[in-house]
């Protein structure tokens, strides 16, 4: 192992302002990533994982967002303090990113073709041919026919189109790819096709990967690591199996226990009570603490750190010292 | 985000109007709007002269503390003749905006809400209607009404259906596909009951914002009207007819044609701004 | 047998410039009062169109549907009205379904005033009360659905659609817009409110994992068609149709150690525009031969395992 | 495609020939003796009578309909009762400079309006922003005659550098191409700011700048086509007011075009007049509207795609964005 890690995001802390509110969107979310891995990021609705991934590749909302702190260190390099023009070099390049809803995710009213090519041309001095080659040789790899090549999105199904957009991504053969919930807007059978490419092609271009998703059954297909994501900031990180195996944070257990079991009886859920913290105003001890089974006055008013657990499994809790659970 | 839930019914006018304050257009408009109602409801007491009165000793004058912006060709005292001439603008472009949006709003909801024959038929008619110019349409549907001030604001009224019927049957399409009103039928409710208390809720308010910018428009029209001599009769003081009377002197007394045309043009900016701020205070999309 | 619903033979043909959809084609089933059907297939199966043309939001194209008995795909105005509160809605997009104008209590309460049955106090108290079945907090009554999260939006929408009692909901993807934990929180209450009303449920879903924990009988659609239909446990453990072993075997599983073999479907989904005789599924079936080409039939390959696919037969003959 | 452009010029027929009865009837019922008006009120009754049957005005609501159409069917638009003159050519001599200014005062309208609006929206909520909303909004508020008349009074009576009336020059066309452009450019940077804001918002955008694109690639590239349809429809309805003669500006400049003519009909009930310049109106209308849609198929490859169920989508778009 070298002395830093492929990617590190340290106390990464991210705003969003709407009408004098403040939204505290990240609030000190750290993990890292080995080369060739790949890191599940899991989570629901609003527990910002989709804003993690695009403050790596800096393409927030200017006006609206803002990171207030944090490093982001990609081979060492901190990425928030990058230049504009170096950033330019490395998105879509080295770092490349999978938006969630294909459909929306493509320029209507320029050819599929086109688009891969763009990307190719970005980061590549290559003639207009070689880079149209190129591109149609990365529609056949996802398997959509190079012929293709001119037709517009719209002519495309949901599950071709993401297979387009995973093709853009992947046209620079990027070190590091971001999935921001790439089959959610798929059908099941789709979502499988899409899901054994996508494992296909990162082992043959030997990317490292982030998978953000909300769906547990995927992170179990895919991922190697996890990170287990609430109210924007991380409070499980672990190997698949640690997490799958041996859940410590109430919220990972729960929501292990809000999902129907699809192989023995029918039990009654037992969902998570409640709702997740309103962003603008954030309890002060633990996120979770409001629906937690298990909070203490300490949970209440102390907010816990990332600690490790055993190997690389950390927990961001107080019931590892307390004994209660796990 | 997510408002603190309030316990207390809060309608959704309220929500506008507390929405409204914030944004600095809306609130410049509101203010000219309230002021020029100032000099449409209480112009005559405004101002010592009366619109007809003709000083031949004082022709011509410019802007004075007698006059404050001045006298025309025949001394008439400009400040009576644009109170008096506001009035007519003020309620026959409301008036006129209203006919438009009543009867446009129900060919558009008839045609967006049942669809079919009924959209067809209405949308060939507008293909018809909106290609013929509409100063042929109001001129000639205030020639078959007679003159008058009435009959003007039904002429303008009539010939600006086209806009509205559009307008409000596109938002009526995208009102009707929400699940809201098939949950409304699925409890048997009748598409009178649908119609008025969820589409046209949910419809409205792009209507809403193209009558006050409307409004605007519809002045503007009325000052072409008079600049031509049709509309209002003759003798009666109209902002586009004193244009078109002052634009003989302007070379020598430019305020002949100032004055009217900036009052023509800071309601039409007045209605403007204050249709420009409620299209923000009634965007859904918006959480205050 | 206590039936509450009986469709058969029921097909609703949509006249697109491009052919005619059939969205439902030719489609039977019935339901047992108290008891869940579960309705699970992939987007532009007609799942929805067939929830929707049940409770008659949508007029069949023809093909009878028994409601308690009564046909009523031709029945009188006055007796489909009295029907009509028996059968009641619950749907997908909880953004959608409420009428963003109108404060949480209007909507629980529009059904009452419709109705015209309860006066003003009792439709007061009837509010309360539903407010108290769904889990709504009274501080909450005059809040507008956008100020509320996805979870609570799908509470109202249940209070509404249990305001007239209903006998039987049609839940069209209820659960599928929220998160996992907002997500079992609503198939819990829904659950208990089917113990506690009786209700019969027909519950459509692309979620197969749902669909088992809720359902007592599946029946899986494919472009309009009931490909196959068993009873929840029967359907998991022994699927035959082809399209429903590769929906199973899609289905990610939370689990870090399952190996499942993997049945995958090639290409996409194909167009339900003037379809041709034959299997619907046979260009992207894997076992596909040239007798899936001719018309399929519906086989019973076990007690209430019903099955459209040529190979079923063979299969449970343990010929392949 | 081809096919779709032939059905929808066809369909031109049966419209103009609504407009025509649609027209005719209104003006049929329309108070206003023409015969009066052309001889003066000291007219014989035998004047009047004369005068009525040598223009068929004695006939009944069906037969004049009849023969307008009959004879417009041969080309023929028939004669102004006053001036005698032929109203096709009367119309074929104006048209010409009602196109040039409606040509012209468009063309301005989008040079000047799409830059600003673009500015406006790459520089949102900045001082920038913020100057070119309120110039547009003053702008759009104001009436483009009065705008005229200032102009004159700058430029030709106190500066004295450009002629205040005429059309032989092009030097005639620069205020009245100012006056009525610079509102519609205001329309235009409004129009194309907000869509604009629309589309800056969309996935794709991100996504292109995910790729590495730069910021004015991206708006370029990506931004601003996508933005464009709300644009294209408001200059199309626009350019269609526009053929319509701008009667108050003609006016003041002195310039022969539709507007004046059209006026001139309807202010004395000459009703081959008023019908003629109402068709080549209605007609300009429905080749812009035309012009319209295909202009959207270039734009947007996804309504090209759909042209067969293009009458509903188009009705839409309109609508919305009125």
């Amino acid at each position: 192992m070298t002395d830093h890690a492929f990617l590190e995001v340290k106390d990464l802390r991210v705003e969003y302002t709407s009408d004098k509110q403040i939204i505290h969107a990240v609030n000190g979310a750290s993990f890292s990533l080995e080369k060739g891995e790949t890191l599940g990021l899991v989570g629901e609705t609003g527990a910002g994982k989709t804003t993690i991934a695009k403050s790596i590749l800096r393409v927030l909302p200017d006006r609206a967002a803002s990171i207030r702190s944090g490093k982001i260190l990609y081979n060492g390099e901190d990425l928030l303090s990058a230049s504009e023009e170096r950033m330019r070099s490395i998105r879509g390049n080295e770092i490349a990113m999978i938006f969630q809803d294909p459909m929306t995710a493509l320029n209507p009213t320029m050819t599929v073709g086109y688009q891969i090519f763009e990307a190719i041309m970005l980061h590549n001095t290559c003639e207009k041919a070689e880079g149209k080659a190129r591109a149609e040789a990365m529609l056949e790899k996802v398997g959509i026919p190079a012929v293709r090549y001119h037709d517009y999105p719209h002519q495309f199904s949901g599950g071709m189109k993401q297979r387009v957009v995973i093709a853009m991504a992947l046209a620079c053969n990027p070190a590091l790819l971001l999935s921001d919930e790439p089959t959610t807007a798929l059908d099941v059978t789709i979502q499988a096709q899409v899901l054994d490419m996508m494992k296909d092609l990162k082992t043959e271009f030997q990317t490292s990967m982030i998978m953000i998703t909300h769906d547990l059954g995927i992170v179990a297909e895919v991922c190697d690591k996890v990170a287990v994501c609430y109210a924007g900031e991380i409070v499980e990180y672990g190997t698949m199996e640690d997490i799958f195996d041996n859940p410590l944070h109430p919220y990972t257990v729960g929501l292990f226990h809000s999902l129907p079991d699809m192989s023995g009886k029918r039990n009654r859920l037992t969902p998570i009570k409640g709702m997740m913290p309103d962003p603008v105003s954030l309890p002060e001890g633990c996120f979770f603490a409001e629906r937690c089974p298990y909070a203490t006055e300490k949970c209440r008013e102390i907010h816990p750190q990332l600690e490790k657990a055993d190997g690389e499994h950390e927990v961001r809790c107080f019931g590892k010292e307390n004994g209660k659970h796990g | 985000m997510k408002n603190e839930p309030s316990n207390k019914r809060r309608s959704q006018f309220s929500l506008v109007m507390r929405r409204l304050p914030k944004n600095k257009g809306a609130v410049v408009g509101l203010v000219i709007i309230a002021m020029l109602l100032v000099i449409v409801l209480f112009g005559d007491y405004l101002t010592p002269y009366d619109y007809y009165h003709q000083d031949y000793m004082n022709m011509f004058s410019f802007p004075s503390r007698a006059h404050p912006f001045g006298t025309d060709s025949f001394g008439r005292d400009i400040m009576s003749r644009i109170f008096y001439g506001a009035r007519f603008s003020f309620w026959v472009s409301v008036g006129s905006v209203i006919i438009s949006a009543i009867l446009g709003g129900i060919l558009g909801t008839v045609a967006g809400y049942y669809g079919g024959v009924a959209d067809t038929i209405i949308m060939r008619f507008l293909d018809v209607y909106q290609s013929i110019p509409g100063l042929v349409l109001c001129l000639s549907f205030s020639a078959v009404f007679g003159p008058g001030t009435f009959t003007t604001m039904a002429a303008l009224g009539i010939t600006g259906i086209g806009s509205y019927a559009r307008i409000l049957r596109g938002s009526v399409l995208q009102a009707k596909g929400n699940d809201y009103v098939e949950a409304a039928r699925a409890v048997k409710a009748s598409d009178f009951h649908i119609i008025v208390r969820h589409i046209i809720p949910n419809a409205i308010s792009p209507m809403i914002v193209s009558m006050t910018m409307g409004v605007g428009t519809d002045i503007i029209s009325i000052a072409t009207l008079g600049f031509v001599g049709m509309g209002i009769p003759s003798h009666l003081p109209e902002w586009g007819a004193m244009l078109s009377e002052g634009r003989s002197y302007m070379g020598i007394y430019p305020h002949l044609v100032l004055i009217p045309g900036i009052f023509i043009m800071i309601t039409v900016l007045s209605f403007n701004l204050f249709g420009d701020g409620l299209r923000d205070a009634m965007d859904p999309r918006l959480k205050d | 047998m206590d039936e509450i619903l009986r469709v058969e033979h029921l097909k609703k043909i949509f006249n697109t410039p491009f052919g005619d959809l059939h969205a439902v084609d030719d489609v039977s089933f019935s339901l047992e009062r108290g008891k869940t059907l579960g309705v699970v297939g992939e987007s532009g199966c007609g799942k929805s169109t067939l929830g929707r043309t049940v409770l008659q939001l949508i007029k069949p194209t023809s093909g009878s549907i028994r409601f308690n008995g009564t046909e009523i795909t031709d029945c009188s105005v006055q007796t489909w009205k009295d029907l009509r509160e028996d059968m009641q809605i619950i749907f997908q997009d909880p953004m959608s379904s409420l009428d963003p104008r109108m404060a949480v209590w209007d909507i629980i309460e529009e059904p009452l005033k419709i109705q015209k049955k309860l006066s003003k106090n009792d439709r007061y108290q009837k509010v309360r009360e539903l407010m108290d079945t769904v889990g709504i907090a009274e501080r909450i009554q005059y809040s507008y659905p956008h100020e509320l999260d996805g979870g609570r939006r799908q509470r109202i929408g249940i209070a509404r659609a249990l305001a007239l009692e209903p006998k039987f909901i049609v839940c069209d993807e209820p659960v599928s817009a929220l998160d996992v934990s907002i997500q079992a929180q609503i198939i819990n209450l829904l659950m208990d409110l089917q113990k506690e009303k009786k209700l019969s449920y027909m519950f459509i879903t692309h979620d197969l994992s749902v669909v088992k924990y809720i359902s007592d009988e599946i029946m899986v659609m494919y472009l309009g068609q009931i490909v196959e239909k068993a009873p929840s446990d029967e359907l998991f453990s022994h699927p035959v149709h082809p399209y429903t072993k590769a929906l199973l075997s899609a289905i990610p599983i939370p689990d870090a150690h399952s190996r499942r073999e993997k049945i995958r479907l090639k290409g996409e989904i194909t167009s339900p525009i003037n379809p041709k005789p034959g299997c619907r599924l046979a260009p992207r079936c894997q076992y596909a031969t040239d007798a899936c080409l001719s018309p399929q039939t519906v086989a019973e390959i076990k007690p209430n395992h019903f099955v459209n696919c040529c190979r079923a037969t063979f299969e449970n003959s343990g010929l392949l | 495609m081809a096919g779709y452009i032939v059905k929808r010029i066809l369909w031109l027929i049966p419209i103009t020939l609504m407009v025509i009865i649609f027209v005719y009837t209104i003006l049929f019922f329309a108070p206003g003796d023409a015969a009066r008006v052309a001889l003066g009120n000291s007219a014989s009754e035998e004047a009047i009578a004369e005068f009525n049957a040598k223009y068929g005005l004695d006939l009944g609501y069906f037969p004049r309909l009849f023969n307008y159409i009959k004879n417009l069917l041969h080309g023929d638009m028939g004669v102004s009762y006053y001036t005698h003159v032929s109203v096709s050519k009367q119309i074929a001599d104006r048209l010409p400079y009602t196109i040039l200014m409606a040509l012209l005062a468009t063309a301005f309208g989008l040079i000047v309006g799409l830059p600003m609006g673009i500015l406006a929206a790459t520089h949102q909520s900045t001082w920038i922003d913020s100057l070119a909303m309120a110039v547009t909004m003053f702008f759009s508020s104001m009436p483009s005659f009065w705008f005229a008349l200032i102009l004159v009074m700058i430029f030709s009576i106190h500066l004295k550098i450009l002629p205040a009336v005429g059309y032989e020059s092009w030097r005639n066309y620069i205020m009245p191409v100012i006056a009525i452009g610079l509102q519609l450019s205001a329309i235009v940077a409004r129009q194309s700011r907000s869509s604009m804001l629309e589309v800056i918002r969309s996935d794709y955008v991100t996504t292109a700048r995910a790729k590495g694109q730069k910021e004015s690639k991206t708006i370029t590239d990506h931004v601003l086509r996508n933005s464009m349809i709300p644009v294209v429809t408001i200059t199309g309805t626009a350019l269609a007011g526009l053929m319509g003669g701008a009667l108050l500006i003609e006016q003041i400049f002195s310039i022969p075009g539709l507007g004046t003519y059209l006026f001139g009909g309807i202010a004395s009930n000459d009703v081959p007049v008023v019908l003629g310049c109402v068709i080549v109106i209605a007609m300009f209308h429905g080749f812009l509207m035309l012009l319209v849609d295909l202009v959207y198929t270039v734009v947007d490859p996804r309504l090209k795609s759909s042209i067969i169920a293009a009458r509903a989508r188009k009705t839409n778009n309109r609508g919305v964005n009125a």
